[in-house]
């Protein structure tokens, strides 16, 4: 008996000291991440602001690329399998996104989303689908409203532009990605879209 | 008593050339902001702020010659009626937290676009705080 | 006895599982930084690359950030803290560096280089200073050969080029951040040039 509680107690605090292992680690990759690319973005993105029509898919490149690093930032910041708060502080920066290119986003949890495989890897994933989701309504839709809902077992992306034929449009990166993504997840993508709107709809 | 010239004055404290010219441009495209000083180390800006304490002063925490966390420290002791924003490019958790330990109000992200610059400032003149709900939550 | 065995072998296993729960994890985001940032970069830089004469400044940028992100996938990959590797991959990137800027590299290894406090984050910053002063190099010296020599406490970066007042110089971030990261690092910095060249000497 007494063995086992002893046991046990190891075993707990080996759990514990690997897990601020991790966050150590973690730690020094985030600052190490803000001492060099961070700051090299955000003048590259800057010195391509200069140069407006130009560079306009320069920008959006080098937008992508920093917003890609603060999902990562985030992934690494806090506990990485908690959604509901990832997807909190992701929330903020698409409603900017969501502002500068005219529309309302519209925002609700139902419940804490709980992926198939809860990681902090799939939960990375799963914030870059929602990210590259937002970036094509910002930059093809031409929507007045975005309605986000997320529950334990499904999330839905709608928005009322003004839609794409899904059989015939040329898909870029963007798609293709999105469903090699989910199918990594575990996730199913279904995706809809008439002159009424666009919505994107995973569950797992 | 801060003079009426420098009620709505700003000190920007980054060390990245590029990003510090792009915020002095977009502060001093506002009608009611205008920036006394920009400089690119922490000493440079501790001087600035001793010679003309501003209404708030914008600070990186990556200098070359130190970490702005002591600048923002600085004014917060002081007596000045400054108040401080932190510039950061990710606005974490983390960064932003050891900022408001310091003293600071709120974060910058520093590729805003000029029209959210100039509201964050505005908003923090009237006694706002602009602070990442995220954040807030962990405090 | 036989319990201090006991004991003992309990914690060699939680080492070695702490150690792979920290290389887990690192393998983790380098995988994350490759798949996303990494290539956002290199199409930024093929963008900017359009417009050759107009755009320079922000391709030195764009090749900083790039650089700086292989220099930090390195030091995710194998063993960060075994220096004499690390410099071995970054090595044939400094070469064709050189090479573009109508310089020949003399590379030579004493001894692996032994830091006072060796530890990942260390290894990068120290990776960081080399690749600093040899931009500095590529941008300012004009050099035609360059000497790279390290050993177990010092590590020597000379060049034949045009040199600099060392005093009277307006200095740029570069210098600046060198001195800093070398303080960190417990590391002594000396930098003497003349017209016969630059020579950065540290020791530790
Ligand atoms: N929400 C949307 N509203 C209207 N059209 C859309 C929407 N999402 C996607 N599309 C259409 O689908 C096409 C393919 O999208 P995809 O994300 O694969 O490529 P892209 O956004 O054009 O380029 P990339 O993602 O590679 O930068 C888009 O070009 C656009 O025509
Ligand atoms: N190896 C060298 N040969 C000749 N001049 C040099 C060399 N290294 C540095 N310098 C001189 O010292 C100055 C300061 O260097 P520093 O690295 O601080 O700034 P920078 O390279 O000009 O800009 P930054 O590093 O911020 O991009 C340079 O502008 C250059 O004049
Ligand atoms: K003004
Ligand atoms: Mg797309
Ligand atoms: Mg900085
Ligand atoms: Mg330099």
């Amino acid at each position: 008996e007494k063995s086992r509680t002893l046991a046990q107690s190891y075993q707990e605090r080996q759990t514990l000291e690997m897990r601020q292992a991790v966050f150590g680690e973690r730690e020094r990759i985030m600052r190490d991440l803000h001492d060099g690319l961070g700051g090299y973005l955000v003048s590259a993105l800057v010195q391509a602001e200069r140069h407006p029509p130009l560079l306009v898919p320069l920008q959006q490149t080098l937008r992508s690329a920093l917003e890609d690093l603060r999902l990562m930032i985030d992934s690494l910041d806090g506990d990485p399998t908690d959604l509901a708060t990832q997807m909190g502080s992701l929330r903020e920066r698409l409603e900017s996104l969501m502002e500068s290119s005219g529309a309302v986003l519209h925002w609700q949890v139902e419940d804490s989303p709980r992926l198939p495989f809860p990681s902090t890897s799939n939960t990375l994933q799963l914030m870059r689908m929602v990210q590259e989701i937002f970036t094509n309504i910002a930059k093809h839709s031409h929507a007045c409203h975005v309605f986000f809902s997320v529950g334990a077992h499904h999330l839905e992306i709608r928005d009322d532009g003004e839609g794409f034929d899904t059989v015939t449009t040329r898909p870029g990166r963007g798609l293709p990605h999105l469903y090699r993504r989910a199918q990594q997840l575990g996730i199913t993508l279904h995706i809809s879209s008439s002159s009424l709107g666009t919505t994107l709809h995973l569950t797992w | 008593m801060i003079p009426p010239t420098q009620r709505n004055s700003v000190l920007i404290v980054e060390d990245e050339p590029i990003t510090r010219e792009r915020l002095v441009e977009a502060i001093s495209a506002h009608p009611l902001l205008q920036v006394i000083a920009a400089t690119g180390s922490l000493r440079a800006g501790q001087e600035a702020f001793l010679a003309h304490p501003p209404r708030v002063a914008l600070i990186d925490l990556g200098l070359p010659d130190g970490s702005g966390l002591d600048l923002i420290r600085q004014i917060h002791d002081s007596q000045s009626l400054t108040e401080t924003l932190v510039l950061t490019v990710f606005g974490d958790e983390q960064h932003v937290v050891n900022a408001l330990k310091a003293g600071a109000r709120g974060y910058l992200l520093k590729d805003s676009s000029f029209t959210t610059i100039a509201d964050n400032l505005l908003m923090l003149i009237d006694g706002g705080s602009p602070i990442n709900p995220k954040v807030a939550r962990f405090l």
